[in-house]
Parts: structure tokens; C-alpha cells; sequence
């Protein structure tokens, strides 16, 4: 075993310090630890492994053959400064001395002599096994710490998007209006009010044409309803949309006596003139 | 803390550079005199203004255009790549009711209808919104009045509809007796299997 | 209603002009698939990653790099621009303690685990602050329940975690390799050194 740890080391050369750019604390080279820099010191680790982690590495002892008498003494003697000025002790601290000692005292023991083959374990493996652990955990923690990170390190760009306030419209297609259809005959049907009477969609939109025409409460020439450019189809059904708007007296059509200019205008306009 | 190179020693393309980083990544606008903060010395209110006005151009035919707002100046998308960055939007497109979409099917094959007309083959009492819903849109309108008590108003398509809907003329409509083809395909089994099975 | 023109009307050129403006503007980083629904066309994925490849290289020597990350391409400043970006801002991003980032260490590399797993590696308590604060910077969160009395939680990374660190998956952390040699090593006397040491 050896007895290194208790010899005073350079902080400098302590993982710690060097994995972390500087050293966590300046520590003296004795035990001894002023009152008021004992807190600041014990602040500076995450723990009893940590605690002991740093007391090894300081004394660069193996730390697959860590010497058990030094190494829980000197945490011992921790303990008690801490409990010495009445610091909050928290109690994962007592239980890795009351490990430590228990470790201690099992090193010391003789090693019953059948066990020793199989199952007997050195019994400082399971406090390696943590500490190396640990160490790996501290060690990828600071190493994750110095990643580039947003905010810190840099920034997502974000530009302003300029919008146009629109408001968003349904869209509609023509499926959209044929399966509208369906529902409304499929609904008539059922119904038996009302037969859906087959028409030419032409017609239809003639009426439209000739109502937007007449516009307004004028008589209009006849003639000036058909626009010869439509060919000779164009002009019977805009006649047959006349019809049908006489029909469904929409329009007035009115001729004072034979030969005289034919005249149309929208129905409601008549309700004026009577 | 290394605290970046003197103004002296930048370049000023540098500067461009720095001030271009600060202004991509800003929440909002940057005034001139926060913009002269970003350099450890002053670089002035002369200097950066000729660099904003350079940036200006050097992002002249780009999506994103630097601008002069009350605040300050910021970066911000031009008005014609809004089609571009709408489509990233997962929203869903919003939907006309049933009432509005038979209403304007109605409108669409039987015009020029009154609201009467539309109540009578849809069953049903047709709201003020719906009509008013596809008058805003632009898609009907009112073209004359029916010479019957209370002269109601008769409704058309206009040509917004047709355009919007990518229509020539209404005649290229789907024509209804297709539709009726395929309700009558969708009926059959009401329609033709209790005779069937009446015989 | 105007809708952009055609893919096979519009340049590469003004294919990489819709990518990096949507970049830009993105809140978060953008997939290849979302980058082709910008477009009323898909140009498919060949040619959008051939753009973002032009757009890294068009984007260097600037204050601004175009990356990929975990959840897609992203533009973000370069490391050396932080220096004057500092200058802007009214507070500091926060630091996190030695508790907070071996705690997500732990979560990082041995995901997914308990509370009590982190416990027993750290061999302190874990204070509820300490998960409290990597949840709310969204960076880890509860994925499970491990099927143990208690029934306790189990963290694990989120994509955002990776994001923030510039990270395309876990297997880009930082490696582990070395001390997980010397923890071989440690193995090697628990079997070997009983049988050395009982002759």
C-alpha cells in the first residue's frame, strides 16, 4: 500500500484542475483550512465522490490500487471539519465514511480461505467502479459544457417574415360543387318536392348575362342583347334565356305598336313606372 | 473574453459583415446607435449608416430585403416570397359548410335563383351569412329582382366565380346530368333492390 | 391567389433563393421534405440538397453558416461573431452548474434513466431544480416509466437538446472511449487478481 497520499501535491497537477482550465481551489498543503474557506471548499465538489476522487487524483496514487488507511483518514478528518463548524453535512457524505470504513476494515480482515477463490472480490472494486464512474460522468460533463451552444456561443438566425394580412379563403373546386349538388339532389329526392328539372347551362347563364345587362332601371333595345359575335348558337340562346326571363317575368319586354323598337327592362323597374 | 479585433484593424468589410450577423439574428429592429454597441470601439454613426445603405444593395434581388423601420433596421422577406413560405405552414385549409356549398351549387346551376328558391330545393331556411359568406368572396351577386311580393333578389354567379374556379363560361360546369348519373349510381341499392326483391 | 410560378419556369437559381429566404426565416431547422414543399412543384430531393450544398459555399466568409442538424438545415452565426453579438444583449445566457451538466451527462449518455440511476452514479441526491432546469430549457423529459416500485420516471434527451449544441445525433457527443478503457481495465482485477492473490 502505498503511503503517497498523505505527501503534499501541486493542486495544478490534479485532474481536476487540469480537465476544468484552472484549480477548483488553491488547497494548502496541510489539512488545515481556514473557517471561512471551508464552505467555499466543500461548495467546490458534487459530493463524496467527488471528494474522494479529488483526494486521490492530487496524490496521483493508482487509483485501481487506492490505499484504504490514508485515504479514509484524511476524508475523515474532512468530515470532522465540516461537522467541527457545524456545516450542513449532508448524508451521502456519512454514508461513503461509513463505507469507506467498512472497506477498510474488510481489507484489514484475513480472507477466509475457501471464498477467496470464486467470490470473493477485492473490496475496494465496488468504490472503483463508482469512482472510475464518476469520473467519466464529470469528465463528459465538461466536456458537453464546452460545446458550441445557442445563445452562448451562437445564435439562430431569424428573419422577419412580411406578411400580407390575408385572410386565408376556403378553397373550392369543381368536385367540391359537384358533390355539393349530389347532397342537395340526393336530399330532393328523397324528399319527392322537387324534380331537378334538366337545363342548358348556357340558357342559365344567358339570363345571368342579359339581367347584368339591364342593370339599373333603363329600357334597353332589344337588339343590343345579342352580341352577333356569339355565331348563330349564341344568339338562340340568348333568345331561349329571354324567353325563359319573360317567362319567369324577370324582364318586361315591351313594344308600343308593330315594327317599333322592342324595348326590355328589368321587372322591378316596372313596379316604378306603374 | 478575447474580445475581438479593434475597429482600426477591421476592415470595414468587417464591420458589413458584423453588422449584417447582428441583424439576421435580432429579434427586431436595430437602431444605428445599438448597431454602433455590437463594436468595441465606436465605429461611428457615419460609417455604419454608409455600411447599412451598402447592405442594402448587396441584398437588392435576394428573398430577404434589409429595411429601415420606426425602430431601426431589420431584415425582413420580400412580399412575393410570402406563396413560398406559406406552404411551410402545416395549417389547414379552411372549409366552406354544407349550407354555404349547396347554396352556391344552387346559385351556380339554377341562376338566377332568389333566396325563396334556394330554401325551397335545399329544405331548409338559408341563413343571411351563408349568402353574405359568398357575396364577400365575390362569387354571387345580385342581378334583379323577381316582380313577386317582396321582390326578392335574384342571385348569379359573377366572374370572379368563374375565374377562380378556373372556368371559361358556367357551361363547363360539371353538367348536372352526370352528377345525377352517379346519384344514381350511388342510389341504385335504394333505389332498384327492394324491387328487385318486391317481385 | 397568385401562386408562384412553375418550378420548370423558375431557375435554379431562383430555387435556391426560395430555400435559403425559408431558411432564414424558419424558426426551427428545416428537412429536406419540408424544403421541397415550398415549391408548387416538387424539384425533389436531389436538387433541393444540391442548392443547400451551393448555399453553404455561397454563405462562407459571412457572419452566418448554413448547418445541418438533428432536425434539418439551419442558418446559424459563426462562433467567432459572439463576441460582438454579446454587446447587444441585456442579459447573459445562463451557466449551468457542475450538478446541472453531469446530471445531463448522465441523462446524455446513458439515457434512459431514473432519477435513481443518476443518484447512484453521482452518489448525491439529485435536487428537483436541477432536473426542473434542463426540462425547462426542453432539453430533457420524461420518456417512460421505468416498471419498478415507484414507478419512476425515465429521461432521456429531447431533439431540441441536440439542436442547441449543434448536434446531428447522439453519436456526435463528445466520446466516452477513453475512461471506458481504463473502466475495462478495472474489470480485469475484480476475475483476475482473487485468483492471483489466493495462491
Amino acid at each position: 500500500m502505498s503511503a503517497e497520499l498523505a505527501s503534499p501535491a501541486d493542486p495544478l497537477e490534479c485532474v481536476v484542475g487540469r480537465m476544468y482550465g484552472q484549480p477548483i481551489f488553491d488547497l494548502p498543503k496541510d489539512l488545515y483550512i481556514p473557517p471561512d474557506a471551508l464552505e467555499v471548499f466543500l461548495e467546490a465538489f458534487e459530493g463524496p465522490l467527488d471528494l474522494l476522487l479529488y483526494l486521490i487524483r492530487k496524490t496521483n496514487v493508482n487509483v485501481l490500487d487506492i490505499p484504504m488507511v490514508p485515504l479514509t483518514a484524511q476524508y475523515l478528518e474532512y468530515v470532522e471539519a465540516m461537522r467541527h463548524h457545524n456545516l450542513e453535512l449532508a448524508a451521502d457524505y456519512l454514508l461513503m465514511a461509513a463505507t469507506l470504513l467498512e472497506i477498510k476494515s474488510r481489507m484489514l480482515l484475513p480472507r477466509p480461505p475457501k471464498a477467496a477463490d470464486d467470490e470473493e472480490l477485492d473490496p475496494r472494486a465496488e468504490l472503483v467502479r463508482r469512482l472510475l464512474e464518476y469520473e467519466q460522468v464529470k469528465l463528459a460533463a465538461a466536456r458537453l459544457d464546452q460545446l458550441p451552444r445557442v445563445e452562448r456561443d451562437f445564435e439562430w438566425v431569424s428573419v422577419f417574415v412580411a406578411e400580407k394580412v390575408v385572410e386565408r379563403l376556403p378553397e373550392v373546386s369543381l368536385h367540391d360543387l359537384q358533390l355539393a349538388w349530389l347532397k342537395i339532389a340526393r336530399q330532393a329526392r328523397l324528399k319527392r318536392h322537387h324534380t331537378i328539372r334538366r337545363e342548358e347551362m348556357s340558357v342559365r347563364e344567358h339570363m345571368t348575362m342579359i339581367l347584368r345587362k339591364l342593370k339599373g332601371d333603363v329600357f334597353v333595345v332589344f337588339e343590343t342583347l345579342f352580341d352577333p359575335a356569339l355565331g348563330v348558337a349564341g344568339l338562340v340562346v340568348s333568345f331561349l334565356a329571354t324567353l325563359e326571363l319573360v317567362k319567369e317575368r324577370l324582364v318586361v319586354v315591351t313594344q308600343n305598336e308593330a315594327f317599333a323598337p322592342i324595348y326590355v327592362r328589368r321587372a322591378e323597374g316596372a313596379d316604378a313606372i306603374d | 473574453m478575447s474580445g475581438g479585433l479593434k475597429v482600426q484593424t477591421q476592415s470595414t468589410e468587417e464591420c458589413k459583415r458584423i453588422l449584417e450577423t447582428a441583424l439576421l439574428v435580432a429579434p427586431g429592429p436595430l437602431a444605428v446607435t445599438q448597431l454602433r454597441q455590437l463594436f468595441e470601439e465606436d465605429p461611428g454613426s457615419d460609417l455604419v449608416r454608409r455600411l447599412l445603405l451598402e447592405l442594402v444593395d448587396d441584398w437588392q434581388g435576394r428573398g430577404v430585403e434589409l429595411i429601415q423601420t420606426a425602430g431601426g433596421w431589420r431584415f425582413q422577406t420580400r412580399l412575393e416570397y410570402q406563396v413560398y413560405l406559406d406552404r411551410l405552414k402545416q395549417e389547414r385549409p379552411p372549409r366552406y359548410s354544407r349550407a354555404v356549398m349547396e347554396t352556391l351549387a344552387i346559385i351556380a346551376y339554377r341562376q338566377p335563383v332568389t333566396r325563396g328558391d334556394i330554401e325551397d330545393i335545399r329544405g331548409v331556411v338559408v341563413s343571411t351569412n351563408v349568402l353574405k359568406t359568398l357575396e364577400a368572396r365575390g362569387w354571387v351577386d345580385v342581378v334583379g329582382y323577381r316582380d313577386t311580393p317582396g321582390r326578392p333578389g335574384l342571385y348569379a354567379t359573377t366572374r370572379k366565380f368563374l375565374e377562380d374556379l378556373g372556368l371559361r363560361s358556367l357551361t363547363e360546369l360539371p353538367p348536372l346530368t352526370e352528377i345525377e348519373r352517379i346519384m344514381d349510381l350511388v342510389e341504385l341499392p335504394k333505389t332498384e333492390e327492394p324491387a328487385v326483391s318486391g317481385e
